[in-house]
């Protein structure tokens, strides 16, 4: 196996059951259906798409807090779902996430101290001491002082609440830090704060981020490799530069198109997509985005497109590349 | 904080000033009993029936003892009883409904339809069912009273764990491999507390209410004790004696008054959308 | 204060306060503000969140609650001053020649009624439709608003709608009585971006067809660089920058301003460590002395933090409230707006 | 809409049959738990030494066969529709219980509509003049409704209005000196009114109107405190803001906006109060001397007659579950974003 | 007819169509009006005037006099009594009433096997040698027995139109009578009324019988009211609403002394209350010592009891209620009470010191006095000797189970007379049923015991007379009771009219009530 590879997704499924216990017709939303990718140590991976595409889930079940219906995730090597308790417990060390919304993200019962001072405990890592130096050190590596430490969350704005939510995910040393959202709660000022934290973190520790987001501008500033999701599917990944520059899937293009751009002098020609994304509970036939797309035929609506690669690293799902 | 709401809240303090004064004469009747002007048990045959005087400042009733004094000495068993009850129900409901939140799923379903069984079960039949087999007494009575009203704590529970399971706090610790029961008690508990707490305030009055309507029904602790719901089936009993009925319920009127002004202010106080003005 | 510049503007905001009292004590939320605007042009308002931006457009409707809220301030509509009209004059202005879309269409919506009802709320009201005339300039709104199937929708709850329809609906009924000025309080925020293209195309498209003026709320540059001629930037309560479009992005005066433009990460920029404002916006209660930004700002010296800047024209169309253009100015010169 | 609808009511009914079971086993099994021995507690002091009268009275209830055949006796017959013999009144169950719940859902339709009307009314007044010396008056009413004991209240009605003033009839259904109308409903007024009798119509409502009160001032209480703080939230909601923005006059905001909103959690309430009605309903009868389910029960349960208690047990849990179907039917008609499925 | 309660409405409005109406609200025990299975307390109230019997009482219960029967004969070895029916009687349904239908309705109460037909229980057979003629043949010699024939059990049905309607008097009847829901409503006697109609916990209406062989009553419709709560009742009748309130307590009836329209009426009932000491050391432990019974008999206030029980209440000596045949007369309450002498015999037990126990009583009210009020007298007084008990209250229904199997060690209880004979009293002897549940075996009294016997079976008047008052006597001594109270029965009407007299049998005979 290829030694720069740190994760492998392989044809992973997650799908959540929506009628109740006691019903006959069990229904589904397939948030995520059958999505294969790699992730390189070091690298970051943006995965972009519309609300409600599965990105969340994807980067959850990546985690194991969800356990698939199909599919593995290969950390190092080891499928994390096939692990015993105690050994997906070590995994977890290696495996962390950043949330969206940095006040939902921390217990508003407990102080900054108690916070940071968790994966210590659940891990039963060091001594009291050591404990406290550790999280000295946390504090500083995030940008925050001491006095923060016997403060509540709600006493604090939201970038350092971010910034608590970063540091706890590095307490344990983590490999892969699943970054769901991080910024797009935070005022434009703070956003860049906390995405020069990161950038500064990952070049530190050799950090791979799973970077979630649905702003298209820092996923570029950001990302070295993006995917783009659309109703549980994958439907384009590739370098950075290959999906912003030599776009494939219509979808990506059109995702790409919409960013409001900031040059007043050089407006340019949007492609707009029609409609609304359709319920994962009920996808459309065949291509997925059949529905909404400019350049639908009658294959699309029949025959469901694979993931191919049709330059070399640059995959899409799309029946006319 | 207390003394913030209690300025510019009239009911609110009119219920804490209510309470209190409840609370300080169960515990002085209980430290100095002679503080009542009468042993609440004292009988006089030859001084039965009196009606309301400088003697007897509620009168006195069938077998002589002074309403006054047992009107006092009845405060203990409403709020041990309101206490109890709460107490209980609320720890029984926060544990079933925590549990079949946490849980979810069919689990979930079985336990949640199992408590809309017993809601459903009417509560004053069910207890008068099982103070006649076991016999009346405080105990059963109470006992009685738990089992109706857990479910309302685990219904409230569950939502609250429910709503809060979803907190992105609780993924927090579990990517970091927390344990079921460290998020359960740890992140999960502590949150979901609350919403039930308040319930509980808000249903002290209630608890009381009921527990004064059963012991009204015969089904509270025997007699001689001076339980106010049983002394008004006595003043029912005694009909042309106004005041045998008329004081106790008074009491237990002032003292539901008082914890549900209370209860009331403090759910205004404490719901943020309410504080919101308009 | 004279009067060309009244016939001019269809609404100029003077000195307008808007404070609230609350447990914590009283504060500010929206300090001097001045702005104007004409007809059939768009001005945007940018600033982070809690800088004002939604107070200010909420006390051109009058619709601050009051209490915690007490406005101050003139704001001339039509000529006319909203602050001292009635509220029953203050009634028929709304929802018929100022209107309003808000930011969450989720929960603008009433949910108990069809969506062609609350559409055609307005026009019963203010235009004195009958039922059957609003039921079809409802429908035709629906289609303008690009709304298939609009019989059908006419019929339906909110719940029943996605997102990107909804806030359709609040702009239909927004637009229904024709207004002369319409505010948007971020419309698209809560949109997929795929979605927030498909509005902003239509409230270009509506702003050309029905020329009314458009004050657009955001906090995303990008938006207003694609909609808006003029922009006021906001900051802690305050105008800190008002400024035609491009000059702003060509030339921002303010550093505040300055930062925010260069800050935000964009796909045609060359990949690059971001610039950052240090620090963070601060809390109503705890106003630092002087410029509200001076803490932050990279610029400030002894004076910013002794003195409040005054709003400084620098030009016919610009205006910074900062220390440096003060300065640069010449205090003799400065001409504070309605000094 | 209406094929989900059905399905959700089909599930509640499916629910009403468990619950039923469950109730009828729960009673049965305390039945067969308690020290005290049905057979004893029947049968007089002079029978209970007659071996013969005991196997007789044992064979009748069905009382010598083991427990597990007795439940499957008992709910097979109960699928027929027979709730078996009260052992006190001798009676079918299925035929007590039709005698005294009439009288029951009179009285607990009377107050319930006393309680939604004054209770919406006080509670809309008291949310428009927020914090006025009104809206504390109306809260303190309020919770005194929900905080007075009803046994202890009848008696002073009684006192207050029947014996001291003479203003308010007596106990019971209808004056004693009056025959009770030809039954059809067995809801009295109804079935006078059906007679074309009204005086005995007038007099029927004016014995319901203290026991009424008297039991629907839990309920008004506690409709009087939920309308005013949902219509306070509801007030808070985007929505209004967006129909001020509109220009509509806060009356027809009030009226056509914040009203229906409001009274969604209002009608769960109703639902509560109504439950809460067949409760009290056991002190209210006791005291103003109802022919209802509540004296029926206290008796039954005061003599162990487990047929009468679970036919009764029963007969409430099912009423519960249906006044929550109904409570939610009218949230599907008053909120659109209700659908069952 | 409007609102019930107008202030100065003090009687009530007359019915609209001139029809005259009786109306008596109680707090009735009657669940069926079935002559062959009702038993309960009020059900003669109902079916007096329904069904005739052989015998019945007018005014005093020393002796019954003929009802239907217009005379009878016993035979010499005094097992067989032979009786003339009335002539020309007719059932209310038109049917002529006949012997066979006597010996029909026996019968058939005795099959049923209800509550009631231990009454019965001594018939060997029933001959009927012509339509006027009935012959009982007895398994022995019964003193009461003609007093027993004057309960419903013997009343006569129309077994003509009964069986009709599902009823037979077959030996199976118990399973295979069909008719009690139907005589719930309905009724096939020959008495003065009939039922109209019966709501259960409402009211039972009786209408005038228009066949009655005897004289008409006064009142075309007799409405019985069940308002259980005795303060409502008072209510009603102060306010002219109705015309009997019945079941007054002591305490109600002084607060109506004064007040004009409204007549109170007092008669000693035949219902006693009486305390019950277990023998068995093993159920009551100190309390089986035959001494600290004594003591606590000594120990009691009487007086104070009386009081609670309101005026006119005795305390017999034993468990024979005043008023019977051979009854002593009840203690003075004055002297009753020796403290001194409850100590001694406390120390002679070696209790000086007392102990605790536990005194059990029901939650309801007999003859309108509460009987847990009168348990936290008992408690009150008991404590003098040391005793200290803890009271445990219980629906009557639950508590009679222990109560029965004779597993209380100090209870409260009331007992009224199944018929209206003091052979009935016997059963508190030693070794009798009463007595068992005292854990009071023959053993313990053998003389007693034997006495007891003989009096059962006794028919000279004299030689009963002096048996029974023997057996008093020596109850005083030494008993596993203490009759409390023989209680007064209070009730009150309004006061124009009359014939309201208390007879313990009928309660009140309501064929002879009227306006005044
Ligand atoms: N726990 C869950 N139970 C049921 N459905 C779920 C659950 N979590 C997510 N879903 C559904 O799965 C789909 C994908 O959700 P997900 O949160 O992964 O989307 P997302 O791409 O992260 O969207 P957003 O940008 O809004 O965060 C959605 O339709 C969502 O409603
Ligand atoms: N009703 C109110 N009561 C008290 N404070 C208020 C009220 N409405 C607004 N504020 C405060 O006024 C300040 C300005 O709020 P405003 O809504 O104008 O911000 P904004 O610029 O629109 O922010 P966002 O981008 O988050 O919408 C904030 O601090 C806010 O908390
Ligand atoms: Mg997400
Ligand atoms: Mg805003």
């Amino acid at each position: 196996m290829d030694d720069s590879v740190l994760v492998q997704v392989q044809n992973l499924k997650m799908y959540f059951q929506t009628e109740g216990s006691f019903s006959f017709s069990k229904k589904y939303i397939k948030a995520v259906d059958d999505v294969s990718f790699n992730l390189f140590k070091g690298e970051t991976f943006g995965l972009v798409g519309e609300s409600g595409c599965g990105k969340s889930t994807l980067g959850r079940t990546v985690l194991g807090l969800y356990k698939p219906n199909a599919g593995k995730v290969i950390f190092e090597g080891e499928n994390i779902f096939s692990l015993k308790n105690k050994r997906m417990k070590e995994m977890r060390k290696k495996m962390q996430l950043i949330f969206q919304d940095p006040s939902a993200s921390l217990n508003p019962r407990k102080t900054i101290a108690d916070i940071l001072n968790e994966p210590f405990h659940i891990h039963q890592v060091g001594t009291m001491t050591e404990r406290k130096a550790k999280i000295k050190d946390l504090m500083d590596r995030v940008g925050l002082s001491e006095y923060h430490l016997s403060r509540y969350p709600h006493e604090m704005s939201g970038g350092q609440k971010q910034r608590v939510g970063i540091a706890r995910a590095l307490a344990l040393n983590p490999k892969l830090i699943i970054c769901d959202e991080p910024v797009s709660a935070l005022d434009v000022s703070i956003q860049a704060q906390v995405i020069n934290l990161l950038e500064d973190l990952q070049k530190e520790y050799d950090l791979t981020y799973l970077f979630i987001s649905h702003n298209l501008s820092v996923v570029h500033h950001i990302c070295n490799r993006v995917g783009v999701m659309y109703l549980g599917k994958l439907v384009e990944t590739g370098n950075h530069e290959d999906i912003y520059r030599n776009t494939l899937h219509p979808y990506a293009k059109a995702l790409i198109s919409a960013i409001p751009h900031t040059d007043p002098d050089n407006p340019k020609d949007r492609i707009l997509l029609k409609g609304d994304v359709p319920s994962p509970a009920n996808p459309p036939s065949g291509c997925r985005f059949h529905t909404r797309c400019p350049e639908r035929t009658d294959l699309c609506s029949q025959a469901e497109p694979q993931l191919k690669e049709v330059f070399p690293g640059h995959f899409a799902a799309c029946h006319l590349c | 904080m207390l003394l913030r709401i209690m300025k510019n809240n009239l009911l609110f303090s009119i219920g804490i000033i209510v309470c209190a004064l409840w609370i300080l004469i169960a515990i002085v009747t209980v430290l100095v009993p002679s503080i009542t002007p009468y042993s609440y048990l004292a009988q006089d045959l030859a001084n039965r029936f009196q009606a309301p005087s400088s003697a007897h400042w509620f009168g006195t009733d069938s077998i002589g003892r002074d309403v006054f004094s047992r009107v006092l000495v009845g405060s203990r068993i409403s709020l041990i009883a309101g206490l109890i009850t709460i107490a209980l129900a609320s720890l029984m409901g926060m544990i079933y409904g925590g549990i079949a939140g946490y849980i979810g799923g069919l689990t979930d379903e079985i336990m949640m339809r199992i408590s809309e069984m017993v809601m459903a079960f009417p509560g004053i039949i069910l207890a008068m069912t099982i103070a006649a087999a076991l016999g009346p007494s405080l105990h059963n009575t109470l006992l009685a009273m738990v089992i109706i009203w857990w479910p309302n704590y685990a219904r409230v529970m569950r939502s609250m764990v429910i709503a809060n399971k979803e907190n992105e706090y609780v993924e927090a610790a579990k990517s970091l491999g927390a344990s079921h029961f460290r998020i359960f008690f740890n992140e999960i508990m502590p949150n979901s507390l609350g919403p039930v707490l308040v319930l509980a305030t808000l249903d002290f009055g209630n608890a009381i209410l009921l527990f004064s309507g059963l012991s009204f029904l015969g089904l509270g602790s025997p007699p001689p004790t001076p339980e106010w719901g049983a002394m008004v089936a006595d003043g029912v009993l005694n009909f042309n004696y106004w005041w045998i009925g008329t004081f106790p319920g008074l009491a237990i009127l002032t003292m539901s008054v008082g914890t549900n002004f209370i209860g009331d202010s403090l759910r205004d106080f404490l719901d943020p959308r309410l504080r919101k003005e308009i | 204060m004279s009067d060309d510049l009244l016939d001019n503007d269809l609404l100029r905001i003077s000195n307008l306060n808007v404070q609230f009292r609350t447990s914590e004590g009283v504060f500010k939320a929206v300090r001097d503000v001045s702005i104007s605007i004409r007809s059939g042009e768009t001005l945007g308002i940018v600033g982070e969140s809690g800088s004002g931006k939604s107070v200010t457009a909420l006390s051109i409707m009058n619709l601050i609650p009051n209490p915690p809220g007490e406005i101050k301030g003139d704001i001339f509509f039509n000529g006319q001053n909203l602050r001292e009209m009635s509220l029953e004059e203050v009634r028929k202005v709304r929802g018929n020649e100022i209107s309003m879309i808000f930011q969450e269409p989720m929960t603008s919506l009433n949910p108990i009624h069809t969506c062609g009802k609350q559409i055609m709320e307005p026009l019963l009201l203010h235009k004195g439709f009958t039922k059957h005339e609003a039921k079809a300039r409802t429908i035709e709104l629906l289609k303008m608003v690009g709304i298939p199937l609009p019989e059908q929708r006419f019929k339906e709850y909110p719940h029943q709608l996605s997102g990107g329809m909804r806030q359709r609906i609040m702009i239909a009924m927004a637009l229904a009585c024709r207004p002369k000025l319409l505010l948007a309080d971020e419309p698209t925020t809560a949109l997929d971006v795929t979605i927030q293209a498909q509005i902003l195309e239509l409230m270009k498209n509506l702003r050309n067809e029905i020329d009314s003026a458009i004050i657009m709320i955001t906090h995303d540059l990008g938006i207003i660089t694609e909609m808006c001629h003029s922009v006021a930037v906001m900051y802690a309560g305050q105008v800190v920058e008002s400024s035609p479009l491009k000059e702003l992005i060509r030339e921002p005066l303010h550093p505040y301003t300055e930062g925010l433009l260069r800050s935000i990460p964009t796909i045609t920029k060359e990949k690059q460590r971001l610039y950052t404002i240090d620090g963070t916006v601060p809390s109503p209660f705890n106003m630092p002395p002087g410029c509200s930004f001076q803490p932050r700002c990279k610029y400030s010296n002894a004076i910013c933090s002794e003195q409040t800047p005054d709003l400084i024209h620098v030009s016919e169309e610009r205006a910074v409230r900062c220390w440096r253009h003060a300065e640069n100015i010449g205090i003799g010169n400065r001409s504070v707006l309605h000094g | 809409m209406t094929l989900g609808l059905l399905k959700y009511t089909a599930r509640r009914l499916v629910f009403l049959a468990f619950l039923v079971i469950g109730v009828s086993l729960v009673v049965f099994v305390i039945s067969h738990s308690v020290p005290s021995d049905p057979v004893l507690a029947n049968l007089s002091q002079r029978n209970i030494d007659n071996q013969e009268m005991v196997d007789s009275f044992k064979a009748k209830w069905g009382l010598d066969k083991p427990m597990y055949t007795q439940y499957f006796i008992y709910v097979g017959n109960l699928v027929k529709g027979d709730m078996g013999t009260s052992i006190r009144t001798q009676r079918p169950v299925m035929d007590d219980l039709k005698k005294y719940f009439p009288a029951t859902i009179e009285l607990a339709i009377f107050s319930i509509i006393i309680a939604v009307f004054f209770g919406m009314l006080f509670g809309i007044i008291s949310a428009i003049k927020r914090n006025s010396a009104i809206d504390q008056i109306i809260r303190g009413i309020s919770v005194v409704g929900v905080s007075v004991p009803s046994f202890w209240l009848g008696l002073m009605f009684l006192l207050l209005f029947y014996v001291n003033l003479g203003i308010a009839p007596g106990p019971g259904r209808i004056s004693p000196y009056l025959a009770p109308p030809a039954a059809v409903t067995n809801l009295y007024v109804i079935d006078a009114l059906l007679a074309g009798d009204w005086s005995l119509a007038v007099d029927a409502l004016q014995h319901l109107l203290l026991p009424g009160l008297v039991l629907g001032s839990f309920t008004m209480g506690l409709i009087t405190r939920t309308t005013r703080s949902s219509l306070l939230e509801v007030m808070s909601l985007d929505f209004i803001r967006t129909a001020r923005a509109k220009g509509l006059t806060e009356k027809m905001i009030i009226m056509r906006h914040a009203l229906g909103n409001a009274l969604i959690p209002v009608v769960t309430v109703i639902g509560i109060g109504f439950g809460n009605l067949l409760g009290g309903m056991v002190l209210v009868e006791t005291i103003f001397a109802w022919p209802g389910i509540g004296q029926y029960a206290y008796k039954a349960a005061g003599n162990l007659d487990f047929p009468a208690i679970i036919g009764v047990s029963i007969l409430i849990s099912i009423n519960y579950v249906v006044i929550n179907l109904i409570v939610d039917l009218l949230y599907g008609i008053l909120d659109p974003r209700v659908r069952y499925n | 007819a409007g609102c019930g309660g107008s202030k100065d409405a003090a009687t009530k409005p007359e019915a609209t169509d001139g029809t005259k109406q009786l109306i008596m609200a109680l707090d009735p025990d009657y669940e069926t009006f079935d002559p062959g299975l009702a038993y309960e307390v009020y059900a003669l109230l109902v079916l007096h005037p329904v069904y005739d019997t052989l015998m019945q009482f007018e005014d005093n219960l020393d002796a019954p006099i003929y009802g239907i029967a217009e005379s009878h004969e016993l035979s010499k070895d005094g097992l067989s009594y032979t009786f003339k029916l009335r002539k020309g009687i007719k059932f209310a349904g038109g049917n002529a009433l006949t012997s066979q239908d006597v010996k029909w309705s026996v019968e058939r109460s005795m099959n049923l096997k209800g509550n009631g037909s231990f009454l019965a229980d001594g018939i060997k057979s029933i001959e009927t040698p012509d339509s006027d003629t009935v012959v009982f043949n007895l398994k022995g010699q019964d003193a009461s027995f003609l007093t027993k024939l004057t309960y419903n059990a013997f009343g006569v049905i129309d077994s003509k139109v009964a069986m009709e309607n599902g009823a037979t008097n077959a030996v199976d009847a118990n399973t295979a009578d069909k008719a009690k829901l139907w005589f719930d409503t309905h009724s096939a006697g020959s008495g003065p009324y009939v039922i109209e109609s019966y709501t259960p916990k409402v009211e039972v209406v009786l209408a005038r019988n228009k066949n009655y062989w005897g004289k008409a009553p006064y009142y075309d419709k007799v409405v019985l009211k069940a308002i259980s709560d005795p303060g409502t009742q008072l209510m009603m009748l102060e306010k002219g609403d109705i015309d009997i309130a019945f079941n007054l307590g002591p305490e109600h009836v002084k607060q109506i002394q004064d007040k004009p329209g409204i007549e109170i009426k007092k008669a000693q009932s035949m219902t006693l209350t009486f305390l019950l000491m277990n023998r068995d050391p093993k159920i009551g432990g100190p309390i089986a010592n035959p001494d600290v019974q004594k003591a606590i008999r000594l120990v009691l206030d009487y007086q104070g009891m009386q009081t609670i029980a309101g005026e006119g209440s005795i305390t017999p000596v034993a468990p024979f209620q005043v008023g019977f045949l051979g009854t002593l007369p009840p203690r003075d309450p004055k002297t009753a009470q020796n403290i001194e002498k409850a100590k001694e015999l406390m120390k002679k037990a070696g209790y000086e010191k007392g102990f605790k126990t536990t005194l059990e009583v029901a939650t309801l009210a007999v003859e309108g006095m509460d009987l847990p009020t009168l348990a936290q007298k008992i408690q009150n007084d008991l404590l003098q000797i040391g005793i200290e008990t803890e009271i445990k209250t219980s629906d009557i229904m639950v508590a009679l189970d222990p109560y029965r199997k004779g597993t209380q060690a100090l209870s409260l209880w009331y007992w009224g007379p199944d018929y209206p004979d003091p052979n009935t009293q016997l059963a508190f002897l030693p070794g009798n049923p009463v007595g068992l549940r005292a854990n009071w075996t023959a053993d313990m009294n053998p003389e007693l015991a034997e006495l007891g016997k003989k009096a059962a079976v006794e028919v000279d008047k004299a030689t009963r007379v002096k048996n029974l008052e023997e057996i008093q006597k020596m109850m005083d001594e030494d008993s596993a009771f203490d009759v409390l109270l023989q209680h007064a029965r209070h009730y009150a009407t309004r006061d124009n009219i009359q014939g309201t007299d208390y007879i313990d049998l009928y309660k009140i005979d309501l064929k002879d009530v009227s306006a005044k």
